[in-house]
């Protein structure tokens, strides 16, 4: 039996609801058990680690104490979110690499009335799972719809294949899993160079216009490939490619429409799941065109803001062009 | 100097890498720790049990095996078979009250002089930190000892 | 007039003297050869009495038992000067046997377990002492040593005769031997040699079918099912000692079906029996990587106990630390 | 019998002599070690001169020494010359130890009085081992004069010549088709940019018609066992399908055949072959090889196209392997290297990206032999690239992948770097991390390469990628590379990349290391007996190595390899019998109880258990002396002259200073 202990992380429940509400979706038909780590916490995401590393480190082996506490018959910690998987393996790893680290987090830990011993668990982000666990020919078998015609770029980020530290990827530089997950949903899956490039992580906040420059990287080298949807399995790829779209096209004068979808809501489409079942439709930037290509009609579930207006609406600035972009780029 | 303890130690060396490691060191005037009197063997897997039980029954307050590094034994593979040994050695010390730490396997290249010595030195102070290992007096050597329990309670046996 | 024959027991279990029994009639010829002067388990005699004879009156002691008290070592003494041949007979008097086991323990600690623990009612806690006036004068109670000593570690010993117990058919052998040299009819081995046993190892009189071994798992018997009745133990994963202790039983054990545990001790010539066994575990492990060598010995669950069950008394470091040192 | 031990102490000069009180260790030894049988001991400033030697020599004849302690330097220096010493003198050289007070103690010591006091000990230490150590005698085995060679690339062609040219025979082994190994796939050869057929189908030919040389290609060895001087190795004869006999090499056969194949041997995979073929044109023997798993007839069962057209009525399809026994003297092994797998560095891109080629595959493209008769193309076969890039250090110096530096990639690059440019035009860049270009006239080489106008980036390629963003860069392959020189990140579009890969060793190294019996290192070439002394030589006697097997090198280096082999082999043919370490273990069969656990442990092959008595014995020609034995028999059965239990618990107990007191009654 597939069971595991699931990490769902912050943002499951916010930005990437749609992965979560697709996770769901596609338990049943894999036969795959996920119980929640009870009272798990945040794993202080990308940036906490770079402020203190004892309370940083800390705060992430909290949950892993609550999951071996927890854990009966299995040892596996399953993070769908690129940034707690890394985090949570970090964790796992400097413990034991460093005795004096792990001392001390066990120290503070110990103040909750907790223990964590390095290396007991097997920390796991889902794709790994199942691609291996639940493995491709399951997968294969449980597709009902397949994805025949869509034109996907897998992206898998840059978070999740590296630092490897229990050599758990196909390759580093270059990981397959997800193309050769989405091949098995039918997909028509291109060969993607970028797939381990940066989106730009939290440059969003703190340098927009790095950012944007990483994220039309991506956008344009899918688009120039002929994908009709880029495929993620991390939820700050997928918020920054999606959120972030519209304000890179105005920084570089373009006018991409590319998606970004979990591979989890892909998987419940090939599962036979409705659109609004796998959290498809949230998206800010639509993927009813790109699904339009295999028969999938994404209802219109709810209609964007109403627009002020126009007769009685205020005058429209002008659109940001490329030429002004640079000049405020400049200043 | 000081009343420092001082341990001695006997090494097993291979002839191929660490015996020559430890030419190295000498060669290149490296200083380590002098606790260690170390025996040539022609292999880390020559090393019988018996010679460290026999080191630690004179008298020594640990033992170092050192061999070539997994995978480039002279013998092609006899240092795992060292390994082995060593392993379960440790496993039937600790049933003897003897700290695993007393007895070490380092693996050392011909060419890891500077690795042999600090090894050394890292050993002679692990051994100084645990102490003489002290056997007591040998009875076999004073055949009219005898030793008497003190009686931990002064209550009467009951008649 | 016969020569004199004497038989004694120091810390041993009694088993010796039961295999004695057990080569049924041949005792008969002790009887017709021997005049037997002392021997506590069969017949009444006094200390005194030994005390009284002549140094060197008789000829053959077989003494078993290992010396765990100053009583053990007083006769232990005491017979080595009344005999002309002195033979540590059995296991504890060659190397400590079962009751060596105790070397793992500081003499107090057996004490303390033995008086004081939850299966012992004494409520008062009290403890022996070794000598108690009473109306009638002092009585002594033997004082313990601080650990359990083969013979040859408290007197010269003329030869071994290793077994828990020493097989019928090699004491009856070893009697047969005596008698002729009584009689003229052959020379005695040289002193100190093993007597009633082979040289070798059990694995020369094993019949089992052996290839080069390699193993992933040591497993205790009663985990392997079914145990192949024809195949080497070792080679199906079983620490059987065999390949480490003297032959001399006709491989008893693993010809019944189960694991030799090594009563026969080490071999000819060797120093130290559990080294020997370390060895040959450790020989037939197939990893390389110490986490998986590691993980295969997790299969001999008491190592310590496993190459020393017999011999720990006799082995190069006798006993554990803790018990070497004297108590305070 | 008490010993007669004569201790004599070195001063070295002042090299022990200024750390440790030499004249009080020699009088402790004469007065504290009477008891072991020590009668005189003796200092003097250099115990290994003449002067030193005669001393020693003179105390054996005079006084009678048994045993000879020399407290000095390490055994590794000194051993032999002592043993010489006491071999002159009548005595017998085993009965010399070593007391290393000079590595171990004077050193490696600062303080006198530790130092003195741990020299006491280790000369203690020899006294009693001394005192448990037996004469020996040296072995002595005939050598069988005929060689095998395996493996016939240009080291172990050289290797094979040298030795039939001296007159005696030699098998030599090839696995492939034809003899020529990588240097028959190349085009040019650097620095002189010679072309490699032509200075390497001469020798070839030579090796193939050569009277003292039987060439077995297409064709493995199997099995080896004996000793040196006495290998019986087996060798598998892969069917041909061929008559060799009938067979005149006219290549009908290969015409006629209409299957065709990918090459992925000759032709790395960049063109093809028939499912009967020879390898190349000049192959050496012109034997075709039926490839039986593409042969239509051994697919399907219909087809015989070759064995209608033959002329010779050559083919036989009937032909089943054969196993072939030869007993040799010595065996050379020169079975090369692999490729380092470039897809293994995944953001290079190889593998995915069309237009980007191994080094072997541009060897291929750039052969006027090749599949594009010279003609440096894309992938697409016809476009000329205008621009192209040289990678370095392909798997190489790099912890990910292989931590060494593979010798030839360099020169290798700068030679592709000429022929884009000679061939083409192209601009070429050169990416590489340091340029190594040691050895003769390599350096010269570079320059020419620099001055023809090649670019050099230092740096290390981050990425090879077709992820364009810009204009200028659609459709082409950008370089991601840190120009370290510059001081800055660099895009480069090109149309073409090289790169230049890394050697590593065979993948079945281990398997071949284990079956003559030597050791591969940490990174898997085969280990030399000594790294700078003796880089042919191997632990097992009778057994060398040459060529790339033993570490990667280029064509000069591995010829000069080859013969050096050889010359190694040559002495050891001429002496006729061969003197082995008298290191041995041995069984003493009445204790043995063949319990067989020792039979697992000998990766020389020298264990062997006797069914019929269930005892197990030791070939003393076999064995190497490791003892491994002796320490793992657990019925003490086993013992190692040289290095036996008596002569270490001796030790042991000397050095622990147990000797010093009361012997037990």
């Amino acid at each position: 039996m597939n069971k595991y202990l699931l990490y769902p992380g912050c943002s499951m429940d916010s930005s990437a609801k749609a992965y979560m509400e697709s996770l769901n979706s596609i338990v049943e038909p894999l036969d795959l058990h996920l119980e929640e780590i009870e009272d798990w916490n945040c794993c202080g995401a990308t940036e906490y680690l770079g402020i203190n590393l004892i309370p940083a480190y800390s705060l992430i082996a909290r949950n892993l104490a609550l999951a071996a506490k927890q854990t009966d018959s299995t040892r596996t910690v399953v993070a769908p979110c690129s940034a707690c998987y890394l985090n949570l393996a970090k964790a796992d790893y400097y413990m034991q690499e460093r005795p004096t680290l792990g001392a001390k987090v066990n120290e503070a830990l110990a103040a909750g009335g907790l223990e964590y011993k390095a290396g007991m668990l097997d920390v796991r982000h889902l794709i790994d799972v199942l691609v291996y666990d639940v493995g491709l020919d399951a997968i294969r078998k449980a597709v009902t719809h397949p994805l025949s015609g869509l034109k996907v770029v897998p992206y898998m980020g840059c978070m999740l294949p590296r630092p490897d530290y229990q050599h758990r990827w196909s390759d580093h530089e270059h990981p397959t899993e997800l193309d050769d997950l989405l091949r098995a949903l039918g997909a028509d899956v291109i060969d993607y160079p970028l797939t381990t490039s940066c989106c730009g992580g939290h440059m969003t906040q703190i340098g927009p216009e790095t950012a944007f420059e990483l994220i039309h990287r991506l956008v344009s080298d899918a688009d120039e490939r002929g994908a009709q949807m880029m495929v993620t399995v991390c939820p700050m790829c997928q918020m920054n490619i999606d959120a972030y779209q519209n304000e890179m096209n105005h920084f570089f004068g373009t006018d991409f429409h590319m998606p970004i979808l979990f591979f989890t809501q892909l998987m419940g489409l090939a599962f036979g799941k409705e659109p609004g079942e796998v959290g498809i439709g949230v998206e800010l930037v639509s993927s009813r065109n790109a699904l339009a290509h295999i028969g999938v009609e994404v209802p219109v579930t709810q209609e964007p803001a109403a627009p002020r207006k126009k007769d009685e609406g205020l005058p429209m600035p002008r659109r940001w062009t490329k030429h002004e972009g640079k000049k405020e780029a400049v200043k | 100097m000081t009343d420092q303890f001082e341990p001695t130690i006997i090494g097993f060396t291979c002839n191929w890498c660490s015996y020559r490691a430890s030419d190295l060191a000498g060669t290149a005037r490296m200083k380590y720790a002098p606790n260690v009197r170390l025996i040539r063997l022609m292999c880390s897997g020559r090393l019988d049990p018996t010679f460290v039980l026999r080191a630690l029954s004179d008298g020594a307050d640990g033992v170092m095996i050192t061999g070539c590094h997994p995978g480039e034994c002279h013998y092609i593979e006899q240092n795992y078979k060292a390994l082995r040994r060593y392993l379960l050695l440790k496993r039937v010390l600790a049933g003897m009250g003897i700290e695993p730490e007393r007895v070490k396997l380092v693996w050392a290249s011909a060419a890891e002089g500077a690795k042999f010595a600090a090894e050394t030195t890292a050993f002679v102070e692990e051994v100084r930190k645990l102490g003489p290992l002290s056997w007591g007096k040998d009875e076999s050597q004073d055949k009219h000892s005898s030793f008497i329990i003190q009686p931990s309670s002064e209550k009467e046996v009951p008649a | 007039m016969k020569p004199k024959f004497a038989m004694y027991w120091a810390a041993s279990c009694g088993g010796c003297e039961i295999a004695v029994l057990n080569t049924h009639e041949k005792i008969l010829d002790v009887d017709a050869n021997f005049d037997v002067v002392f021997w506590p388990v069969a017949m009444d005699a006094k200390y005194h009495d030994v005390e009284a004879m002549e140094d060197g009156s008789i000829l053959l002691t077989l003494f078993n038992g290992g010396i765990r008290n100053d009583e053990n070592e007083h006769i232990a003494k005491l017979l080595r000067q009344k005999s002309k041949i002195l033979v540590a007979f059995g296991s504890c008097a060659c190397e400590g046997c079962i009751p060596g086991l105790a070397n793992l323990s500081p003499v107090g600690d057996i004490v303390h377990t033995a008086f004081n623990t939850l299966t012992t009612d004494n409520p008062n806690e009290i403890y022996p002492r070794t000598s108690y006036d009473v109306p009638e004068g002092e009585l002594h109670i033997p004082t313990l040593s601080r650990m359990v000593r083969p013979l040859e570690q408290v007197v010269d010993v003329d030869y071994f005769m290793p077994g828990c117990p020493p097989e019928s058919h090699q004491i009856a052998a070893v009697i047969d031997l005596v008698i002729k040299v009584v009689k003229g009819e052959a020379e005695l081995p040289p002193k100190g040699s093993v007597i009633g046993a082979g040289d070798s190892t059990v694995c020369d009189e094993c019949p089992r079918a052996r290839n080069v071994k390699f193993i992933k798992e040591f497993k205790r018997i009663q985990d392997v099912a079914p145990v192949d009745p024809a195949l080497c133990l070792l080679e199906q994963g079983i620490p059987c000692n065999g390949p480490a202790t003297r032959s001399g039983c006709n491989a008893r054990c693993p010809q019944a079906g189960a694991q030799c545990i090594g009563c026969y001790g080490p071999a000819e010539g060797v120093m130290d029996y559990g080294a020997r066994l370390i060895t040959a575990f450790s020989s037939v492990i197939d990893a390389n990587t110490p986490e998986e060598i590691d993980h295969i010995l997790d299969g001999i669950p008491d190592p310590t106990g496993q190459v020393y069950r017999f011999n720990l008394a006799g082995s190069l470091l006798k006993a554990n630390k803790e018990a070497w040192k004297v108590e305070r | 019998m008490t010993e007669r031990v004569g201790v004599y102490v070195c001063h070295c000069g002042s090299n022990i002599a200024g750390t440790v009180d030499v004249v009080d260790v020699a009088n402790w030894a004469a007065e504290k070690l009477g008891r072991q049988g020590v009668i005189i001991a003796r200092e003097y400033k250099f115990m290994c001169s003449s002067l030193g030697q005669e001393l020693i020599e003179k105390d054996i004849k005079e006084l009678g020494l048994t045993r000879v302690v020399v407290a000095a330097c390490s055994p590794h220096l000194h051993e032999k010359t002592f043993r010489t010493a006491a071999k002159n003198a009548g005595l017998n050289p085993y009965l010399v130890e070593l007391a290393s007070i000079r590595e171990q103690v004077s050193w490696v010591h600062s303080d006198k009085a530790v130092a003195t006091a741990k020299a006491k000990a280790v000369v203690s230490g020899a006294v009693s081992r001394v005192i448990e150590n037996r004469p020996l005698e040296e072995i002595k085995v005939p050598i069988n004069p005929n060689t095998l060679v395996v493996g016939g690339g240009i080291a172990g062609i050289q290797s094979a010549l040298e030795i039939a040219n001296a007159g005696f025979h030699v098998y030599l082994v090839e696995r492939e088709p034809s003899i020529g190994g990588h240097m028959a796939q190349f085009d040019k050869t650097f620095p002189t940019l010679d072309c490699s057929a032509c200075i390497l189908t001469p020798r070839m030919v030579e090796a193939g018609t050569h009277p003292n040389i039987t060439l077995l290609t297409w064709s493995e060895v199997t099995n080896v066992a004996g000793y040196v001087g006495n290998f019986h190795v087996t060798i598998k004869k892969k069917a041909r399908f061929i008559n060799e006999e009938l067979c005149t090499g006219c290549g009908i056969c290969q015409e006629k055949c209409p299957k065709k194949v990918i090459d992925d041997v000759y032709e790395a995979g960049l063109g093809y072959r028939k499912a009967v073929y020879t390898p190349f044109a000049q192959a050496v023997p012109n034997f075709p090889v039926m490839d039986k798993e593409n042969c239509t007839y051994f697919i399907k069962g219909t087809c015989k196209a070759c064995e209608k057209f033959c002329p010779t009525g050559a083919i036989d399809f009937n032909q089943q392997d054969e196993m072939l026994h030869i007993d040799v003297g010595n065996i050379v092994l020169a079975t090369g290297y692999d490729l380092f797998d470039a897809r293994r560095v995944s953001n290079y891109g190889y593998g995915r990206l069309p237009n980007v080629f191994t080094s072997l595959e541009f060897e291929r493209l750039s052969n006027a032999a090749g599949p594009t008769a010279g003609n440096i193309v894309l992938r697409d076969g016809k476009t000329v690239p205008k621009n192209v890039g040289i990678i370095h250090c392909v798997g190489s110096r790099d912890k990910n992948f292989n931590n060494y530096c593979s010798v030839i990639c360099c020169m290798q690059g700068l030679k592709f770097a000429h022929l884009v440019h000679e061939r083409t035009g192209a601009t070429v860049y050169n990416f590489y991390i340091d340029m190594r270009t040691a050895y003769k006239a390599y350096d010269e080489f570079y320059q020419r390469v620099l001055e023809e106008g090649t670019l050099f980036v230092r740096g290390k390629v981050a990425e090879v990628t077709d992820a364009a963003r810009n204009e200028r860069e659609k459709g082409r392959l950008i370089i991601q590379v840190e120009d370290t020189l510059a001081g800055k990140q660099r895009r480069i579009p090109v149309d073409m990349v090289i790169l230049s890969s890394g050697l590593q060793p065979r993948a079945d190294a281990k398997e071949v290391g284990k079956l003559f019996g030597i050791s591969c290192s940490m990174d898997g070439w085969f280990t030399e007996k000594h790294p700078k002394l003796d880089p042919v030589a191997t632990m097992t006697e009778g057994i060398y190595i040459v060529g790339c097997a033993q570490g990667p090198k280029d064509i000069p280096s591995s010829v000069a390899q080859g013969a050096a082999a050889s010359a190694r082999v040559l002495d050891k043919i001429l002496q006729k019998e061969v003197a082995l370490e008298p290191i041995k273990a041995s069984v003493d069969s009445a204790l043995c109880s063949g319990c067989r656990i020792c039979n697992g442990l000998c990766p020389f092959n020298a264990i062997t258990f006797i069914e019929d008595d269930k005892v197990t014995e030791i070939n003393p020609a076999l064995c190497q002396g490791c003892g491994t034995c002796v320490a793992a028999c657990p019925a003490g059965a086993i013992s190692g002259t040289g290095f036996s239990n008596e002569q270490i618990i001796a030790q042991i107990d000397g050095l622990m200073m147990k000797n010093l007191e009361p012997v037990e009654a």
